[in-house]
């Protein structure tokens, strides 16, 4: 059990190269198989987990380049658990939804090695360079196998998201050069009395920042996403928001946060305007859009711009309680996991959608209960987990950061919540363009769900209500994690 | 390590690589490439790392100089676009000279006197290579590998 | 006066730029080569010098390096030669821009 | 049996939640069996409401409680837990009592739907929703439900799907309610925040008791108002009330459930519920919430019954009679009359599904028809609907003595008149009495006297499994006011905590006047008015313009489509706009200047800048398309550019140490 973690990074990579050469017919069952390994090792990790001790655990560090402070240092914790179990579970879901040959197979599985291992790295050299490793697939998979603004999307994300990546190496290298150290830890502890100084430490905090907020994303770096989750495929289209953009919501807690709290603090108003600004904005914006995809798109700027929200508010505001850091944290986590698994299936749903009617605008279709009662039902199940009803999954997460953040910055709290109503709009405007009214004529010969799709629906679903009316099991795991956390950040 | 020595190496050195750089006609290039590649190999004589020199005159002269002769023969009957010379390039080339020599100048710590060392001989290379180096090693020989089959497979005549 | 590091470093950044100039200026495919493998050869010097002119005793890193660096740029003029005779194969040409498939 | 049902009180919501899953999985294709389970689990409710209700009975101000842990973050224990005391018990009976005869009543008028049982898997679904707001013993846990009654009443409304009018309202019901629902949020947290805790009661530390309330101390008004505006939108009120009317698209039994057991009563129950907090620091019975919930409830209960004056549809009228009670509630609410509001509220519950079941047995009996003007004469045809109806309109009106609606109302007035902040509230009311009694008088008038018109012509009475409820609820409109009225105010006194006497002195008081000739005076209007009335109104005849105003609504929901949702619709457009053309403009903006370098050596000596300028003057297709045609394709540029970044940095870093 001592390699754990090296042998979860090391399976998907393993599964690609096998892919390389078997038969096309066989890419996806075989990468299934993978999956199925990957997430039982996941599960094995969890098992060994031990939720009540604090700081990371089955470390596993090696001398990796020791010139340049470079270390081979793996560990989870309960929030590095979590995205694991995030990403073992969205993975198969994605590879259920997307139909794919071995190229295909083989660069989902890059990726999520690449996702795994971002989430357990804990030395900034490596975490970079797993974080960069996952930017490659995903700009491959949007680029071949895309819609047809592919290729303008695809190179928009990957400029974009490398231009911030590039800030952001710069920034570490200047810590290095005064700090001498890339252990995210020692860094963490170095923060609290500034880690750098002067106009330094307004450079690197800037570059750290750009990198995080393109990768989320922030308003007002976000404009590659619309395009590139219209763009991609639907199943590269729920890794990315479900998990990629969990990246940068990731790297604020673990790196800008702890490294940089005093430009944090001064900045903070800012900040805050803009977590609301990308709420506020996205979800307007959703509910312009005419395409299902671009509109599901805008939310997922929105949900996570609530991540910002809370996170920026408790790092801003320096007497904040406890328990309102507490409460933002554990709503962040929560949420994170939240959103993976609602904007996952919500994708999918509008890829099922697509897949029977060759098209995916709103006025495309119309009148689709009459049709498709169940389809439409569990879509929307999905579509109020995320306007974030209570009694599901998204309600939690959002009721915690918005306690957590309303008792420290009540203004932008009260001006992001204006975000829920619209988000409500945006869904209930979807679901009577899609759903109600007399059935349109092209939609006559939709079949409605085929045994396959219940499958893979109705686990998901019944996870939307696990975590919206017991998530007792979720907290559990991060619990301890929150509790360390609430007081680094005091 | 002799001061008239390395000022004639580097001269003809530069000289060489100039002339590799500027000069119209690929085969003259390619000729005076070797002289840049032996001045070079001279100097990591001169610094003391007598096994760098001869790998650099084996691997560069012998082998990367050849190489380039032979593609060139290959080459041959396209049309010569030798001549044509693209002035930005050049601008950014000093740009980027002055920036290095500034940069260079700038820094104080570079003119201290070389240390007296202990000949760094052969068995010691090997040693350290077959050592701390054996990862490395095993990749380059990789890497190699690789190099040569897909070189081979890049310029094999595609089957009609 | 013996020759100094900085001596050196002038030598290697000239030819650097040198080969820079090969690579940025000339039409011809082959010269683009050349001029790495001058940039790459800039790069060994300094590697070397600075191993020289650092402190002794200590490990021989930069000549191992270096002599990684020659293996590399060999691989690298093999394959680069390669991809220019099947480049000029194809397009009947090495002048570089002709080729410029790369656009997106 | 009492401790048991004490710890065992979720039982009485999650009856019908699982009934309504079941029918949900199971009984999709078997209707019988859908209707006899929902109606099997609203009875089970009703014994478990009832079997609560005795506890309530035997100890004045009886008042029990159970937290729980509901999940732990980070070291906070967030608690939820139930809560048995009067108010939660009298709505627990008064809800499944009424629910189980509306769903009884449904098997009538439902069937042949094509979705029968969901239909009734939804009304369980509605009537667990609701009973779980009741029984929450914590904001949240009462916020939680009250969403759930959002969406169930969302389901309900927009029931019959493939009518766009349907759509349209449901949407309209669940978007008003939740710009309140934003404020009760907003007023959930700021409460949390202030007080440490959401449980309403708690040994003495929860949020509605003494050291909770303290904690707030000034704040406590202002998150009233935030959970007064969930209150208004759920209920009706003034500005949020325009769902309501609309909310009449979905079949009858939904309108009769959200209109009396249901829905509207939640934000009334609301404010009964929080009543510590809205009068924490009252000075004379008055605090600044209070006194916006009584003037908001003044504005809804007169403009509700204006606008009733002139509707043509028969639902529409009860939707805005609906308005007007609530509105009337809140006012007592407001004044200080939480017994009174709450009473109002109860017999409201009867006598409102009484009048909606009614207008659902003429609606059914008509084909459909829902113009009160297409109708008359319906008195022959349906006597027992006619009958039942009288009951409703009667009570609704506050004809004194024998309906239970007239001893609320006059208690509510009498609440009123004793406001000390102003007097304006009282005569509105007054006003507000003699409205009803006019609106309702016309109802009658049009749809039961007069000769058939041409939907009653081939009317017939509703079958007995709709008549039954309806016979039913007007036995209890009647009944329950054994125990309203003031000679033996029993109900006023369970809610309160206080022992009831039976004193028959005290039957007739001055107020019992005042409102039997305000009653008098409204419906002798009526019938003065609209004796002859058929086909056309005479107040539209002799006020056109004031008859336009009022059947347009006062033409709020056009003035909403012009402002707020015409802003809001603006807003999306123009941040749509501006990501597609300032933000990414900006992004597009930087990446073509990191190109621009490119340009210039690329093109130095081919075509020189001056084509550069042209391209990009050109390039404005996205970032993407942007640099494609920035890429000159040729390796050298691209080195070039690496070479110069590389020199940028060079220097940087020299600046830099």
């Amino acid at each position: 059990m001592a390699h754990l973690i090296t042998a979860l990074i090391l399976l998907p990579i393993a599964g690609a190269l096998v892919l390389c050469v078997v038969r096309q017919s066989h890419a996806r069952g075989i990468a299934f198989a993978f999956n199925a390994l990957s997430a039982a090792l996941a599960i094995a990790l969890w098992r060994n987990f031990d939720t009540a001790a604090p700081g990371l655990q089955m470390v596993e560090r090696h001398n990796w380049i020791p010139a340049i402070g470079a270390e081979y240092l793996l560990g989870v914790d309960g929030l590095s658990l979590l995205l694991v179990l995030l990403t073992s579970l969205l993975f198969p879901f994605a590879f259920l939804a997307q139909r794919g040959g071995r190229g295909f197979c083989a660069l989902m599985l890059l990726m999520q090695s690449a996702l795994y291992g971002t989430f357990t790295a804990q030395n900034f050299l490596l975490w970079f360079l797993f974080y960069e490793m996952s930017l490659v697939p995903a700009f491959l998979l949007i680029k071949i196998w895309g819609g047809e603004k592919r290729d303008g999307a695809a190179t928009k994300f990957f400029v974009y998201t490398f231009l911030g990546s590039v800030a952001m190496l710069l920034s570490f290298l200047a810590i290095y050069f005064v700090r001498g150290t890339f252990d995210l830890a020692a860094l963490a502890t170095l923060g609290k009395t500034g880690i750098l100084t002067g106009n330094m430490a307004w450079l690197a905090f800037a570059g750290i920042f750009l990198g995080l907020a393109v990768k989320v994303p922030l308003f007002p770096f976000h404009t590659w996403l619309p395009d590139a989750y219209e763009s991609a495929p639907v199943g590269v289209s729920m890794v990315l928001t479900g998990v990629l953009s969990k990246m940068g919501v990731y790297g604020f807690i673990r790196l800008l946060l702890p490294l940089f709290p005093h430009e944090i603090q001064i900045l903070g108003p800012w900040l805050l305007g803009l977590a609301v600004c990308s709420i506020v904005f996205a979800s307007l914006a959703a509910w312009a859009q005419s395409d299902l995809k671009r509109m599901v798109a805008y939310l997922s700027i929105n949900h996570l711009g609530y991540c910002l929200l809370g996170l920026f508010a408790i790092a801003a505001s320096s007497p904040s309680a406890l328990i309102d850091r507490q409460a933002v944290l554990s709503g962040v986590f929560i949420q994170i996991f939240n959103h993976g698994v609602t904007a996952a299936a919500l994708f999918y749903f509008v890829g099922l959608l697509e897949e029977r009617r060759g098209l995916r605008g709103l006025n495309d279709f119309g009148g689709l209960m009459q049709r498709t009662p169940l389809l439409c039902g569990w879509m929307s199940v999905a579509m109020f987990s995320s306007l974030g009803l209570p009694g599901l999954n998204g309600f939690i997460g959002e009721f915690l950061i918005f306690k957590g953040s309303f008792a420290v910055a009540a203004t932008f709290t009260a001006v992001a919540a204006l975000g829920l109503l619209v988000t409500a709009i945006v869904f209930l405007r979807a679901m009577q363009a899609l759903f109600t009214g007399p059935l349109a004529e092209s939609c006559g010969a939709l079949p409605d769900l085929y045994l396959r799709e219940k499958c893979i629906i109705v686990p998901v679903t019944m996870l939307m209500f696990a975590l919206g009316i017991a998530p007792q099991f979720v907290f559990n795991l991060f619990n301890t994690t929150v509790v360390q956390m609430a007081r680094l950040f005091a | 390590m002799s001061t008239a020595a390395f000022i004639v190496i580097a001269i003809l050195m530069l000289a060489g690589a100039l002339a590799a750089a500027t000069l119209s006609k690929l085969i003259h290039a390619a000729l005076c490439l070797v002289i840049a590649f032996i001045g070079i190999a001279a100097l990591f004589f001169l610094l003391g790392a007598e096994f760098v020199g001869l790998v650099q005159i084996f691997v560069y002269v012998g082998a990367v100089a050849v190489l380039i002769v032979f593609t060139i023969l290959l080459t041959r009957h396209a049309e010569e676009p030798t001549s044509g010379f693209n002035w930005s390039g050049v601008l950014v080339a000093v740009a980027v000279f002055a920036g290095l020599i500034w940069v260079i100048l700038q820094t104080p710590s570079l003119s201290a006197p070389a240390p007296v060392i202990e000949a760094l001989t052969v068995k010691r290379i090997g040693e350290v290579l077959m050592t701390d180096y054996i990862w490395p090693l095993q990749c380059v020989g990789l890497l190699l590998t690789a190099a040569l089959v897909g070189g081979l497979i890049l310029v094999m005549e595609e089957k009609r | 006066m013996t020759p100094t590091l900085t001596l050196f470093l002038i030598i290697s950044a000239a030819l650097f730029s040198i080969g820079l100039l090969a690579a940025l200026s000339r039409r011809h495919a082959i010269f683009i080569l050349i001029g790495i493998e001058m940039m790459l050869a800039a790069a060994n010097l300094n590697f070397i010098a600075f191993w020289r002119f650092a402190p002794q005793p200590q490990a021989p890193t930069g000549v191992m390096v270096a002599i990684f660096s020659i293996a590399i740029a060999a691989a690298e003029a093999a394959i680069g030669l390669a991809l220019v005779i099947s480049v000029y194969r194809h397009y009947r040409t090495t002048n570089v821009e002709k080729l410029d498939q790369l656009k997106g | 049996m009492t401790s048991w049902i004490l710890a065992h009180l979720w039982l009485i919501p999650a009856a019908p939640l699982a009934m309504s899953l079941l029918i949900l999985g199971l009984a999709g294709s078997r209707p019988r069996t859908g209707s006899a389970l929902a109606i099997i689990g609203q009875v089970v409710a009703l014994g478990l409401a009832v079997v609560a209700f005795v506890p309530t009975l035997e100890t004045p101000g009886f008042r029990t409680f159970q937290n729980f842990t509901w999940f732990t973050f980070g070291e906070q224990a967030l608690r939820i837990g139930w809560v048995l005391d009067p108010l939660a018990a009298a709505m627990l009976v008064m809800i499944t009592f009424v629910g189980l005869w509306i769903f009884v009543f449904s098997t009538g008028y439902m069937a042949g739907d094509k979705n029968f049982s969901r239909f009734f898997a939804y009304l369980s679904f509605f009537s667990a929703a609701m009973l779980g707001v009741v029984i929450a013993n914590s904001l949240l846990l009462l916020f939680v439900c009250w969403e759930l009654v959002g969406l169930a009443s969302y389901l309900l409304i927009g029931f019959w799907i493939h009518k766009p009018s349907a759509a349209a309202a449901t949407k309209k019901a669940f978007i008003t309610t939740r710009i309140g629902d934003i404020g009760l949020f907003l007023g959930i947290l700021w409460l949390y925040g202030g007080s440490g805790t959401l449980l309403f009661y708690d040994g003495g530390n929860g949020c509605l008791e003494k050291t909770g309330l303290l904690a707030l101390g000034a704040s406590a008004s202002f998150i009233a108002l935030l959970i007064f505006s969930g209150a208004a939108g759920k209920s009706g009120q003034f500005p949020l009330h325009v769902w309501l009317p609309d909310a009449m698209e979905g079949p009858t039994p939904v309108s009769a459930l959200i209109h009396a057991a249901t829905m509207v009563a939640a934000g009334v129950f609301l404010v009964a519920r929080m009543y510590p907090l809205f009068s924490f620091g009252a000075l004379d019975g008055v605090t600044p919430s209070l006194t916006v919930v009584v003037w908001i409830g003044v504005v809804t209960a007169l403009m509700g019954a204006l606008i009733a004056v002139a509707q043509a549809d028969i639902k529409r009228i009860l939707a805005y009679s609906t308005i007007s009670q609530l509105g009337l509630m809140m006012v007592s609410l407001g004044v200080g009359g939480v017994a009174a509001g709450i009473m109002h509220l109860l017999a409201h519950g009867f006598f409102k599904a009484l009048l909606f079941l009614g207008s659902g047995s003429v609606i059914h009996g008509c084909h459909h028809e829902q113009d009160i003007r297409k109708m008359g004469g319906l008195r022959r045809i349906m006597p027992v609907t006619f009958l039942a109806y009288a009951i409703g309109m009667m009570a609704l009106s506050g004809v004194p003595l024998l309906f239970s609606g007239a001893w609320t109302k006059e208690e509510i007035l009498h609440a009123t008149a004793h406001w000390p902040r102003s007097p304006v509230p009282y005569y509105l009311m007054m006003a507000g009495v003699v409205l009803t009694a006019l609106y309702m008088t016309r109802q009658m008038i049009c749809v039961f006297f007069g000769k058939p018109r041409e939907a009653a012509e081939r009317a017939h009475e509703s079958p007995s499994v709709m008549t039954i409820p309806l016979i039913v609820l007007a036995v209890c409109t009647i009944a329950l006011s054994a125990v309203l009225t003031p000679a033996w105010p029993w109900l006023h006194s369970y809610l309160t905590g206080e022992p009831a006497q039976f004193d028959l002195g005290r039957l007739i008081q001055p107020m019992l006047f005042v409102s039997l000739a305000l009653v008098a005076a409204g419906i002798g209007l009526g019938i003065l008015f609209y004796r002859n009335a058929g086909r056309d109104d005479p107040l539209a005849r002799s006020q056109p313009l004031l008859f336009r105003f009022l059947e347009n609504k006062m033409w709020l929901d056009e003035l909403y489509a012009k402002t707020v949702i015409a802003w809001s619709a603006m807003f999306s457009k123009l941040s749509d706009w501006m990501d597609r053309h300032i933000w990414d403009g900006l992004a597009r903006t930087i990446g073509g200047a990191g190109q621009l370098i490119g340009i210039v050596s690329a093109n130095f000596d081919e075509r020189g800048i001056n084509a550069g300028v042209d391209e990009s003057a050109a390039g404005t297709r996205g970032l993407g398309r942007l640099i494609a045609a920035r890429h000159s394709g040729r390796i050298q540029t691209y080195m070039g550019v690496i070479a110069v970044g590389m020199l940028a940095l060079l220097v940087l870093y020299a600046w830099l140490t």
